[in-house]
């Protein structure tokens, strides 16, 4: 599964993408969370305002409690701030 | 008739005069053309520029699916949505929408929510670079911004 | 600092490219920009023109009395006004309406408000040249147009 | 006293200016109204439906009960169409 991190996600994880296997219980975007989060002070800082994340699967936003199955792209991002 | 929705994510400045003889070239059932263009301000000289990192694929099927979106609620003849990402200088377009109706109310009321989802929904995030040239923070998210989606509930 | 108000009533078309670099010349703190173009529709072909009268000297005062109650009402840095008389062709210009303001609420409400007023404020009139260059009617002035006012007061 | 006349009500009376001395009583632009209808037929046509008619003195519109007094230029036009 292929993993995008943009903004300060991306400065925070230090890294713009990245491909993993999914861990065997981590079906949801807040599960995908929690297992990134626990990887290194990097990433524990990126997720910190959890509430703040936001996700997409395959380039479509979807909520927290989104699963992953079948996705392909998942995207972690800080609120838009475009236009 | 299906409104003519156009969008284009570019990192090349914005030619806007192009842009709105585009809206209603080669018809004369078009009443109305609202367009918005929003712009990099130096903030009182101590901004250079603002980087502008965008999500490649994601931003541009944002943008047509809230151009369709604002088609299915009003009778727009054209939509035209050009966002840059990269670096802009002050004084240069971030984004610009255009908007096609046979009547005014319909292209302004259009323009305005077209703005409000962009801002919101487009993955697009803006930093800061300092006259001196170092980078600043990104920009934050307004909860006005947020709120402004209320509206067109 | 006080919004820069230009306005304009010509017979001749209205060069957009010009009007909308006019608006942003020369500054680096305009953030938004919002425009309205009011064009002569064809009306399924059975258009030629439309001949717009005016009443000269009168016309330019009241644009610019109602470019100074935007002015007054939402912080603007420039308003730009042009608005034809004489014969137009579908497609063209019939009015052009710019504003702009650090943000984008103020510019778009401004816009806005200034089509309102000018539809029933400003002194032109329309008579429809049909297709086979014979005169018709006037056209005749719409109650919505009255009735949007009140969404100002 | 200089009067001007716009589309429609200056097709009817068949002229976009003229100059008038105006008649003792004639106060108001109410009062020039019924003064000017009582001239022909073009005039009572172009002054028929009265409520429609727009006035303006010294090109500042006013309603028909403005006092005529000090008045260089009254306009009458029907509902503006321009924008």
């Amino acid at each position: 599964m292929r993993i995008l991190y943009f903004a300060w996600v991306r400065e925070r994880v230090g890294r713009g993408e990245e491909e993993i296997a999914l861990p065997e219980g981590v079906t949801t975007v807040a599960g995908l969370i929690d297992h990134l989060a626990g990887r290194d002070e990097g990433y524990a800082y990126a997720f910190a305002e959890r509430d703040t994340i936001r996700a997409a699967i395959d380039q479509e936003l979807v909520e927290h409690d989104a699963p992953l199955a079948g996705a392909r792209e998942i995207a972690f991002f800080p609120p838009m701030t475009g236009g | 008739m299906p409104a003519r929705i156009s969008v284009a994510v570019t990192d090349a400045p914005v030619d806007m005069a192009a842009e709105i003889a585009a809206l209603g070239e080669g018809r004369a059932d078009i009443g109305a053309v609202a367009t918005f263009t929003g712009l990099c301000r130096d903030e009182g000289g101590t901004l250079n520029a603002l980087r502008i990192e965008h999500y490649p694929g994601m931003a541009e099927a944002q943008i047509v699916k809230v151009a369709q979106d604002a088609a299915a609620r009003w009778p727009l003849l054209a939509v035209r949505i050009v966002h840059r990402h990269g670096t802009i200088r002050p004084g240069e377009t971030i984004v610009f929408v255009g908007t096609a109706s046979a009547h005014r109310r319909a292209a302004f009321a259009a323009a305005d929510f077209l703005m409000d989802y962009l801002k919101s929904r487009a993955p697009f995030w803006k930093k800061e670079i300092a006259a001196d040239g170092t980078e600043r923070d990104w920009v934050a998210a307004k909860a006005d911004d947020e709120d402004a989606l209320g509206r067109w509930s």
